[in-house]
């Protein structure tokens, strides 16, 4: 945990005229990852701006990782993992899908809207995808704006 | 003055006492708060050891006011403090507050004979009073201690129980339970309350007991046994605090305050003390 | 026989017949509605019921001190009928642990078992009114702007004193070890600060998507007149709507966030 | 004498504002009334007992005391000064008023806490005497009054039926707010209107006494049945004090706040070692009662209940300090005419 809130720590605050957003993506170990790591092994270029933390599983990211990363200082957040039926430990990506749809929704409704939070499904084979999607999601949080400084998730201490 | 401020210390060596269990040689990087706390500090006293960002944790002090370079305090990892101290490095920074509490009323004990007994990591608090006897041997009768721990490698201070192993002027008696033992273990197997009821009658004694609860509970009626009167058992209390200075409410049982009138209380003390669930 | 009149005798004659050591109601004091613990059939008389009746006493069944005293009997209008069916469902109390006086506003169902409560929870309260003027008040704040809902919830969590009265009040908080009390690491800050007070009002919401009854003891249990009814209704909604999940009308019933279908909503997947 | 019409409250505050005061004051906020910062144009309200105290001003809920910079393994202490705005707390009850004095003790017995104390220093409270009072008051009871002037620096008592409030100024700082209401304050003569009549339910040296010998009563589950354990009680009351610490940090910096905490909630207590040494809630709300009514009288010679009435308007389980010790004196009362008898 205290390597999550290192890597996402705010060092200078952005603003709208300066904005390089902070986009932390936590990714399932067997499937995105391996993306990842085969957009980067193809030369893949995508914008440098997303900080990744692996866990083993969509299944085992807790809603209050999310928070911790908002608290940190990230602009947007994303969670991907296995496609359907792809998942290492058979059912923790259905488990997530259900929380996410929940929490999103939730979390819109507290003021944190949608190009916040991201989830996808990105698969080993899929470099270009997950290539492609950190490039639109930088895009649309830079078109956002940064994570408004007086929201209440950020920390301030 | 802000009261809750605390000094800064430099770790100056870290000891593996058993696993998890550190102590901690301490000095004050600033001279004058090496010399106020010299002055107030008597044995038995506590203080608030803390990292910032995570917090404080009370322990007692555990070297004797008889030596002035360094403070000692040992500790097992349990929480979030404990962690935050334990990966402190030789030569980094921790935050110090105290002395705090009462003290153990040693010039009373002149010309006594003083038994100690302490179970696992509650040896602590008990050595800083056996190394201030031991410097100021003269001045007290005989001393025997009574130390058990559940296993071999949970004993602490191993160096230091050879010291007093060594001496003819203490009698040490070191114990694990049963089942703790290891091949070469020469000391006894049995639990700490049990080798109490075979020491020698108390004339003119003290008694110092510290250990988990249950130890102290057991081992009571054992030194009332031998004839030591609830005012002449003295024990050291530990209860969750956080300011150390009788504001937070955190310690409070009855109506004293752990860390203004405890820690150490007698046994005749403890009676007044509400029982059971506090 | 009124309806107070037949709780009375029913909660009499379970505490007499023994199949019931304790008695959850309400009683009137000083004009309120406050809970009552019964452990003598002689008691029975001090209790009441009515609309004002707004604590949910099945928070009660995770008390050691209540615990100790099972079987019990609680009364229980709708919604507490329902969240006493989510506590059997989700193993937190065992099925013949309660006995249900199934109460309504206008009627007195009599004493219940918990099948016979999820029965008549399904006969006659399968669709209870929503709210109007709660669902009206959710309307307003999902139709306002991002930037207007982020600084409605700043000021009202700003209120916040953490006391966890919410958490108190509510039988879905039946956790030992409550994610707010676990400090390594601090995951919600204790201070009060708007990150903390954010993250647990969120977690608390989130973690009763599919607990929730909307009961609504959370809010009126609030000393500092959060508006906390808001958050549970937008889970609730969002729980009915995408996964036609209803609390406590199954004794077999899943539990939401512990569960998932191969069709569930993908729309939000990128 | 003098004297303030019950209409230009808000205009008292207004000049009192622009002499630089921080005006606190009961305010309506939803559904409940509470002390909070006022601004032009709000109204202050008068006829109930507002949700918070006088405490949130000079214990606030969280408050820094200490602050750090921080580079790896070392640390440099910054500095903190307390946080001492001018402030005068308008129309707050007498019982309120009386609150603070077991705040002084607490904070001030042994070693001074300077936060508190720079906070009080800046604090004027002008107590309102009280010509309404509800069902949960009982302010008679604990030795306190509707009229008490007790820790007020001014108090406002209502006159003419309601249409003005005669301002007494009792301390310095009272005289010195006078001065800087200037014109509000009219000169004149009224006589106070009768104060709230509260009937004393029970006797708090009787209960005292009870508590001091029966830290092992049975009844003690009973009293604390309903309890479910939240800190709405001992926030929203103005003598509970106790705290916690806790650090809150980024990579360069740490700062320690002080934050309310409270005996009810079982985190208070509980050791790293998983030990609970206040196990049940049921000895948790005794410790709440003990504190207050056995603990605070032995040692240092106060009452740290003042009758506000606060616990049990809260509670939505109808626990309260009056309930328990009416419960108390009743038992009391039966026992003596059982012993007469």
């Amino acid at each position: 945990m205290e390597k999550i809130e290192v890597q996402t720590e705010v060092k200078t605050e952005n603003t709208r005229e300066a904005f390089d957003p902070r986009l932390v993506a936590f990714v399932c170990n067997w499937c995105t990852y391996a993306g990842a790591d085969l957009a980067g092994t193809s030369r893949l270029q995508y914008a440098p701006n997303v900080r990744i933390i692996k866990l083993p599983c969509t299944g085992r990211i807790d809603p209050l990782l999310v928070l911790k990363a908002f608290e940190g200082g990230a602009d947007a957040v994303l969670i991907s993992g296995c496609h359907p039926g792809d998942c290492h430990y058979t059912s923790g990506n259905y488990h997530a899908r259900r929380r996410w749809s929940v929490f999103g929704k939730l979390l819109a409704f507290a003021g944190i809207g949608g190009h916040r939070l991201y989830f996808s499904w990105v698969s080993a084979a899929e470099g270009q995808k997950f290539a492609d999607l950190i490039n639109s999601i930088t895009k649309e949080v830079l078109a956002a704006g940064p994570f408004d400084p007086i929201n209440p998730a950020r920390r301030r201490i | 003055m802000n009261i809750y401020r605390p000094a800064a210390m430099r770790l100056l060596d870290a000891r593996e006492e058993a696993p998890d269990v550190r102590t901690f040689r301490l000095e004050f990087l600033d001279g004058a708060a090496r010399s106020e706390f010299f002055s107030r500090y008597r044995v038995g006293q506590f203080g608030l050891y803390g990292v910032p960002g995570a917090g404080e944790s009370t322990f007692c002090v555990a070297s004797p006011p008889t030596r002035q370079e360094y403070i000692e305090c040992t500790f097992r990892k349990n929480g979030r403090v404990t962690q935050a101290l334990q990966d402190r490095e030789v030569g980094q920074m921790i935050t110090f507050r105290g002395p705090y509490g009462n003290c153990f009323p040693m010039d009373s004990w002149r010309g006594k004979n003083i038994l100690f007994v302490a179970g696992g990591i509650a040896l602590p608090p008990v050595r800083s009073v056996i190394w201030n006897v031991l410097d100021r041997r003269s001045e007290f009768g005989g001393v025997t201690i009574v130390y058990g721990a559940r296993t071999v490698a949970d004993l602490v201070y191993k160096h230091e129980l050879e010291q007093w192993a060594a001496r003819p002027d203490v009698d040490l008696v070191l114990t694990v339970d049963p089942g703790g033992e290891t091949p070469e273990w020469k000391g006894q197997v049995a639990f700490v309350p049990n080798l109490l009821k075979a020491l020698p009658a108390a004339t003119n004694s003290v008694a110092v007991v510290c250990g988990p609860p249950i130890m102290i509970k057991l081992s009571l009626p054992a030194l009332r046994g031998l004839g030591f009167s609830t005012a002449d058992i003295y024990t050291t209390l530990e209860n969750r605090m956080k300011c150390g200075v009788g504001k937070c409410g955190r310690c409070n049982v009855g109506p004293m305050y752990v860390c203004k009138d405890g820690p150490v209380f007698t046994a005749e003390q403890l009676e007044t003390l509400p029982q059971g669930d506090l | 026989m009124s309806i107070v009149d037949a709780i009375r005798a029913d909660a009499a004659g379970l505490l007499q017949t023994g199949r019931a050591k304790l008695v959850l109601g309400y009683r009137s004091r000083r004009g309120q509605r406050v809970p009552i613990l019964l452990t003598d059939a002689a008691g029975a008389d001090q209790l009441v019921y009515d609309a004002e009746c707004r604590q949910n006493l099945a928070a009660y069944l995770r008390k050691p001190e209540v615990r100790q005293h099972f079987p019990v009997g609680v009364v229980a209008a709708p919604p507490v009928m329902r969240s006493l069916v989510m506590l059997s469902a989700e193993s937190q109390i065992a099925a013949d642990a309660v006995t249900v006086l199934a109460v309504s506003e206008n009627e007195y169902h009599g004493a219940l078992d918990l099948a016979a409560t999820v029965q008549l929870l399904r006969e006659k309260y399968a669709n209870l009114a929503p709210n109007e003027e709660l669902l009206r008040k959710v309307r307003e704040v999902a139709a306002m702007s991002e930037e207007e809902r982020a600084a409605f919830w700043t000021e009202q969590f700003s209120k916040c004193t953490r006391c966890y009265a919410c958490r108190a009040a509510c039988p879905g908080c039946y956790c030992q070890w409550c994610v707010a009390k676990r400090n390594v690491p601090q995951w919600i800050s204790t201070a009060d600060l708007a990150h903390g007070t954010f993250a647990w009002n969120i977690t608390r919401a989130f973690h009763h998507a599919g607990r929730c009854t909307l009961c609504g003891a959370c809010e009126a249990a609030c000393p500092q007149g959060l508006p906390l009814m808001l958050l549970n209704a937008c889970v609730a909604e969002c729980v009915e709507k995408e996964f036609g999940h209803k609390t406590g009308y199954d004794l077999a019933e899943k539990p939401l966030i512990g569960s998932w279908r191969p069709d569930d909503d993908d729309g939000f997947v990128r | 004498m003098k004297l303030l019409r019950a209409d230009r409250l808000a205009d008292l505050a207004a000049a009192l504002a622009a002499q630089g005061y921080r005006v606190i004051a009961p305010i309506r906020q939803g559904r409940i009334v509470r002390l909070a910062e006022w601004r032009p144009g709000a109204a202050i309200e008068t006829s109930g007992i507002s949700a918070n105290s006088v405490k949130d001003f000079l214990f606030p809920r969280s408050e820094i005391i200490d602050r750090y910079s921080l580079n790896g393994g070392d640390f440099v202490q910054q500095e903190v000064s307390p946080e001492a705005i001018k402030t005068v707390v308008l129309a707050v009850r007498p019982c309120d008023a009386e609150s603070v004095s077991v705040l002084d003790t607490v904070f001030n017995w042994d070693s001074n806490d300077v936060f508190y104390n720079a906070r009080r220093e800046a604090c004027t409270v002008v107590s309102l005497a009280c010509v309404r009072a509800d069902e949960h008051c009982f302010c008679t009871s604990v030795g306190g009054s509707p009229e008490s002037a007790e820790g007020a620096d001014a108090v406002l008592r209502v006159a003419g039926g309601g249409d003005k409030f005669i301002f007494e100024p009792l301390t310095p700082k009272g005289h010195a707010l006078a001065e800087a209401a200037g014109g509000v304050l009219a000169e004149g003569v009224a006589a106070a209107d009768p104060v709230a009549e509260i009937p004393r339910r029970f006797d708090v040296k009787t209960v005292t006494e009870w508590l001091n010998k029966n830290f092992d009563s049975p009844l003690w589950q009973e009293f604390a049945a309903a309890c479910l354990g939240c800190g709405a009680c001992a926030y929203a009351c103005p003598s509970c004090h106790c705290f916690d610490m806790q650090d809150e940090s980024t990579r360069k910096e740490s700062v320690r706040y002080r934050n309310w905490d409270t005996c009810g909630l079982a985190l208070f207590t509980l050791h790293t070692s998983g030990h609970n040494p206040r196990s049940t809630q049921t000895a948790r709300w005794r410790q709440r009662v003990m504190h207050k009514l056995s603990y605070i009288p032995q040692r240092f010679n106060l009452t740290a209940c003042m009758g506000c009435g606060r616990c049990s308007r809260l509670c939505p389980n109808g626990l309260g300090i009056s309930e328990t010790c009416e419960k108390i004196a009743q038992l009391c009362k039966a026992n003596h005419e059982g012993r007469a008898r």
